[in-house]
């Protein structure tokens, strides 16, 4: 309990800083990290109009507006921001997830090359399947 | 009204405010602290508490290194009852979730300590105080009822026919000076090393409970004998922990000789040996640096003469998983890394012995209060305390003060006169003129360099009679010109220069009865070392200086004779079995 | 009532996140990037409609489209919220973002069954 | 320090913000050329300022070995423990000390705190048990990796660097925050602790408000990472949200 607090201390409050996110690098990265949700919503919206196309039968149509430059241009764009999502989250799953062995934990260095190791093979099936499947 | 007004949120303090809310919850306790009770200098102590807890150790071994690294002067009623009551106090802590490192199976762990025959220093890594001082202020959070004064500053007791009735404070955020009734006082304001220039003290331990009390006539005890710890960093006076050696540190001088071989310490061996070499009494290696230094086999460095405290040989794991903390200082602070390099280290002042003179329970002469921890004198620690004996000490005797003052409080309810109410109008009269503007005078700063540098030359690890006494006359001439000193800040809120200006009003009246004790003394004893009667003398100064303040302001020094119980005085022996 | 939903919300965020990491740039590099500049050969139509015919392949690609959506969602309205100081439209704003993943979710699920 | 040692001793500018309540309506920057000496941390500059040269600086600082946690500030733009940063880290200066970013302020560099403190009594931070307590004979035993499950989150000195650093608290001062989440935490991991910390933690002001910026952990001196105390809590509260039955 705190004593003494009737009067009420003349204190100075700073206003709201708009541009806090360009006061350092940290914050920087931080927000562009936020900002790639844009990206993985575009993404999403991308393979929805693929699947639509492809089962509408209209992949020809698809695979041109695709190929458009400005397509291209804003794919890989979106190629950067999900992969420096992937890379940000993986690496920051140790976090959420202490796992413990015999009482000490794991380092998280183990765990961030697990899941890294994992991106890689769903990757590499993902592709298998998408290229050339079992057929 | 309050009933139990405790100053200071270090560990005494906190210790106390528990007691209190835990003897009778219907009691009005509060805590008045200059800064918020986490941030006290408790939470500095690094090495570790005493306390029996070993199959093989006994109370009275831990007597006997108490009395003994005291050089007799310590009150062995005292130390019987602390002994006993530290086992518990430290298990309490652990009950309340103190962190203290463990053994494999789950037992507190323990490690040697400077002057103790036996493991039975409980630690907590080398982060001991700041644990012990963080678990305290967490667990009083618990009591919703303990009223919290946090970052006021209090300037004066209200005393009154030898009975005092509360205190007057500043709140700094604000500047307001209040006048806070209370019904008993329990000084646990900390030690006052800040009265001399290179110290291991935060910038809040001046004394201020001390001065306080000597001021309204109660009398401080054994004020000459002021604790040089070995190791301090040589800019900083940052402390590196007596753990360093307790753990297998060795101290070197220039040549990378142990040299605390050739001063009556026992004989080198590569692993630490309890009650010898590295692992004596402080105030014996402290002296045997100045010897070093004399005879030029210290190192010299821009901050001073050094010798070289050793622990490479520790190899970095055990230095991480033991003392981490002095890695850490010596890296951000000196820029060395301890698994590889010497550390630069020179005596440092520590610790006060002495204090305000209380009974057991802490009650001082004047009626309803009592001081607990460094600022008292119980006295537990003679003439040399005892590394790790002081965290058991502020919370033995922190929770009896408090157990006492509600006692007194309970049956003490008769109403304020009004002349306490007289005096607070008084001292709030006196600090609003204090803060007016003046541009005339010396800095405060200066003053207080010339107070620790005075200080530093006649009181320092040996002294003499001729220097102290001029000493003493340079103090006097100093108290005068603070009278006097520049005040800059004249503004309300957050005043700190009017603060150092009290602080520093007290340290000058404490640094006189340093210095007035330790001109009385003429023998050696512990951390008290004359040069010009350098044997000790039980026939006349088997007793605690005890000093009044005189109506004219000067320090009046008598003895009190020591209790004796069990241990007669003898030969204070160290590294000879 | 948003402390009851805000674990679940979280929960969907932070197993969007995984899912989005592992598969996205995948896709991405293959359907966006690659292919459309020619570097690899579209599949057959009759390929990727076999895929897309598995009930397995099906169900999972609602979950990945819900997932992704929920984690962008959640991940907008903060970011929205402390870039903007807008914190005090939360609810608003949370609507709009996670009304706008159902909806994905939803197109999604008429587009699979 | 002695006058020889100054005189021959390079200057560095130290800009530092002054604040005085009811004179000034914002903080104004006043400069003060302060020597650099090697060992110097900008603790030693501020201190010089106040003994030479304008008494009527106002901040907090006390132990100067980074432990009692009293004299954060920001430096250049940065929350630091202001007796742990050197002076020679900032070159030719100009060197900017501001008070931490995020508080109201008192005066010059001296925030208020007392909002922290209340968020830290409100996690309930002390041991909790359940029954009488056993007699002061012996400790509750607790073994080396027990110690070391909460040992990280129980080493916090206060010094709310990370709450500065923090936006999200800046944006929005109700926000629990790292510390206070974190010391949750300490005794959440406690072997010896049977509480249960959930109706706090769980608030959208507690743990759900954090979106993991991880700046916390970046200033933090003491190497505490509240930012993983907080996103374990949230693993640990949403799977006690989904499975009402788990604890923990
Ligand atoms: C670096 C260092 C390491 C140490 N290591 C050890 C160790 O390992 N083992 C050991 O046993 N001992 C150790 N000690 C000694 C021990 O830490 C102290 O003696 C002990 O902590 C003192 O506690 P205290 O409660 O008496 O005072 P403190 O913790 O100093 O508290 C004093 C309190 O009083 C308040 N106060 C002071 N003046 C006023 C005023 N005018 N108005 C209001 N409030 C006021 C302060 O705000 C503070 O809250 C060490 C000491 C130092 C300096
Ligand atoms: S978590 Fe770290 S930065 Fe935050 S208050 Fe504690 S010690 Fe300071
Ligand atoms: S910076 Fe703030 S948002 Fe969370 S991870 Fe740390 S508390
Ligand atoms: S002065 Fe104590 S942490 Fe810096």
């Amino acid at each position: 309990m705190k004593a003494g607090e009737e009067v009420p201390p003349a204190v100075h409050r700073p206003g709201r800083d708009r541009l806090w996110f360009t006061r350092s690098r940290g914050y920087a990265v931080f927000v562009l990290r936020e900002l790639t949700s844009v990206f993985v919503a575009w993404a999403v919206v991308f393979l929805l109009m693929l699947a639509a196309a492809v089962l509408g039968g209209r992949l020809a149509e698809f695979a041109a507006l695709a190929a458009r430059p400005w397509m291209v241009a804003i794919n890989v764009v979106t190629l950067v921001a999900t992969a420096f999502h992937a890379v940000t989250f993986l690496n920051l799953a140790p976090k959420a997830t202490v796992v413990r062995l015999d009482g000490y934990r794991l380092p998280a260095w183990l765990i961030q090359g697990g899941n890294h190791s994992l991106w890689l093979v769903v990757s590499a099936v993902v592709a298998f399947f998408v290229l050339r499947g079992f057929g | 009204m309050i009933d139990v007004l405790i100053v200071g949120g270090g560990g005494a303090g906190l210790r106390a405010a528990v007691a209190v809310a835990e003897t009778d919850p219907a009691l009005k306790v509060a805590v008045v602290s200059k800064v918020y009770p986490m941030r006290s200098h408790t939470v500095s102590a690094e090495g570790g508490a005493a306390a029996v807890i070993g199959l093989d150790d006994t109370l009275d071994e831990h007597c006997y290194d108490t009395i003994s690294g005291g050089d007799w002067l310590c009150d062995q009623d005292a130390v019987e009852a602390f002994v006993a009551e530290a086992p518990a106090e430290l298990i309490r802590l652990e009950h309340w979730g103190c962190p203290w490192s463990r053994e494999r199976d789950g037992r507190v762990a323990v490690r040697p300590f400077g002057g103790m025959k036996k493991m039975r220093t409980w630690y907590a890594a080398d982060k001991t105080g700041f644990h012990l001082l963080h678990t305290l202020f967490q667990t009083t959070l618990k009591y919703q009822d303990i009223l919290r004064y946090d970052e006021w500053f209090v300037t004066k007791l209200l005393v009154d026919d030898g009975r005092v009735h509360g205190v007057v404070a500043v709140e700094l955020r604000t500047g307001r000076i209040e006048t806070v009734h209370a019904r008993t006082v329990i000084l646990a304001t900390g030690g006052c090393g800040r009265v001399f220039p290179f110290t291991t003290n935060a910038a809040i331990k001046t004394g201020d409970g001390m001065a306080l009390a000597y001021r309204e006539g109660a009398p401080l005890k054994d004020m000459e004998f002021v604790q040089y710890h070995p190791t301090g960093l040589p800019f900083t006076g940052i402390l590196i922990t007596e753990a360093a050696r307790a753990e297998g540190g060795w101290l070197l001088n220039k040549d990378g000789y142990r040299y605390l071989q050739d001063y009556d310490l026992g004989t080198p061996t590569p692993t630490p040996k309890l009650r010898s070499m590295e692992l004596g009494p402080r105030d014996r290696l402290s002296q045997a640096f100045v010897h070093e230094q004399r005879k030029g086999r210290t190192v010299d460095t821009p901050h001073g003469p050094v010798v070289h405290l050793d622990l490479r040989h520790l190899g970095e794991g055990r230095i991480e998983a033991r003392i981490p903390f002095v890695r850490e200082l010596c890296r951000s602070y000196q820029n060395l890394d301890p698994a590889t390099d010497l550390i630069p280290v020179r005596p440092v002042v520590h610790y006060m012995m002495g204090g305000v003179h209380t009974d057991l329970n802490g009650a001082t002469p004047i009626a309803g209060l009592f001081a607990a921890g460094e600022t008292a004198c119980v006295s537990i620690n003679g003439a040399n305390r005892l590394g790790s004996n002081s965290l058991p000490e502020i919370l033995v005797f922190g929770r009896r003060a408090g157990i006492a003052a509600a006692e007194f409080a309970r049956e003490h309810r008769e109403p304020q006169p009004a002349v306490a109410g007289a005096q607070g109008e008084d001292e709030r009269r006196r600090l609003l003129r204090a803060r007016e503007r003046h541009e005339g005078g010396e800095r405060i700063a200066g003053l207080r360099e010339r107070m620790q540098h005075t200080l530093e030359e006649a009181a320092g690890i040996y002294r003499t009679g001729g220097v102290l006494a001029k000493a003493a006359d340079t103090l006097a001439d100093l108290r005068e010109r603070a009278e006097y000193a520049r005040v800059e800040d004249d503004s309300g809120p957050f005043n700190t220069e009017l603060i150092s200006l009290q602080e520093l009003r007290g340290m000058l009246e404490i640094a006189q009865t340093i210095v007035a004790c330790a001109l009385n003394r003429q023998e050696s004893r512990g951390a008290h070392q004359r040069t010009d009667h350098t044997a000790r003398d039980d026939a006349t100064y088997l007793a605690h200086s005890l000093v009044h303040r005189a109506p004219d302001g000067t320090p009046s020094v008598g003895l009190l004779p020591v209790t004796i119980t069990r241990w007669p005085p003898g030969e204070r022996v160290y590294g000879r079995d | 009532m948003r402390r009851r939903l805000e674990p679940y919300l979280w929960l969907l965020f932070s197993g969007g996140g995984v899912v989005a990491a592992l598969l996205l740039p995948v896709l991405v590099l293959l359907f966006g990037v690659l292919m459309p500049l020619g570097v690899l050969e579209w599949p057959a139509p009759e390929h990727l409609s076999g895929l897309l015919g598995h009930a397995l392949v099906r169900a999972a690609f609602v979950v990945v489209v819900v997932l992704c959506l929920f984690h962008a969602a959640h991940r907008l309205r903060f970011t929205s919220e402390e870039l903007l100081g807008i914190g005090r439209f939360d609810v608003p704003i949370a609507i709009l973002c996670y009304g706008a993943a159902v909806a994905g979710g939803v197109v999604a699920v008429t587009l699979m069954v | 320090m002695t006058e020889s040692r100054q005189a021959g001793a390079r200057t560095i500018r130290m800009e530092v913000a002054r604040f005085r309540p009811g004179e000034d309506d914002a903080p104004v920057m006043q400069g003060y050329d302060v020597p650099v000496l090697p060992d110097w941390a900008v603790l030693d500059g501020l201190n010089h300022i106040k003994d030479r040269l304008d008494g009527s600086l106002s901040y907090r600082w006390s132990c100067r070995m980074g432990v009692c946690g009293s004299c954060g500030m920001t430096v250049n733009g940065e929350p630091r423990l202001t007796c742990g940063t050197f002076l020679t880290e900032y070159g030719e200066g100009p060197v900017r000390i501001e008070p931490l970013k995020g508080f109201p302020v008192i005066r010059d560099l001296v925030v208020d705190i007392d909002g922290f403190l209340a968020k830290l009594s409100s996690v309930r931070p002390w041991l909790i048990r359940q029954g009488e307590e056993p007699p002061l004979t012996a400790e509750y035993a607790q073994t080396p990796e027990q110690l070391e499950a909460y040992k990280q989150y129980s080493m916090c000195i206060n010094c709310l660097l990370c709450y500065s650093a923090c936006p999200v608290y800046v944006l929005d001062p109700d926000f629990l925050g790292p510390a206070a989440i974190a010391l949750a935490q300490r005794y959440n991991l406690d072997s010896r602790d049977m509480g249960d910390r959930f109706d706090v933690l769980s608030q959208d002001d507690a743990v759900w408000g954090c979106t993991f910026v991880g700046e916390c952990t970046k200033v933090c001196p003491k190497h505490v990472d509240p930012a993983e105390a907080i996103q374990r809590y949230k693993l640990t509260a949403a799977l006690r949200s989904v499975l009402p039955w788990s604890r923990r």
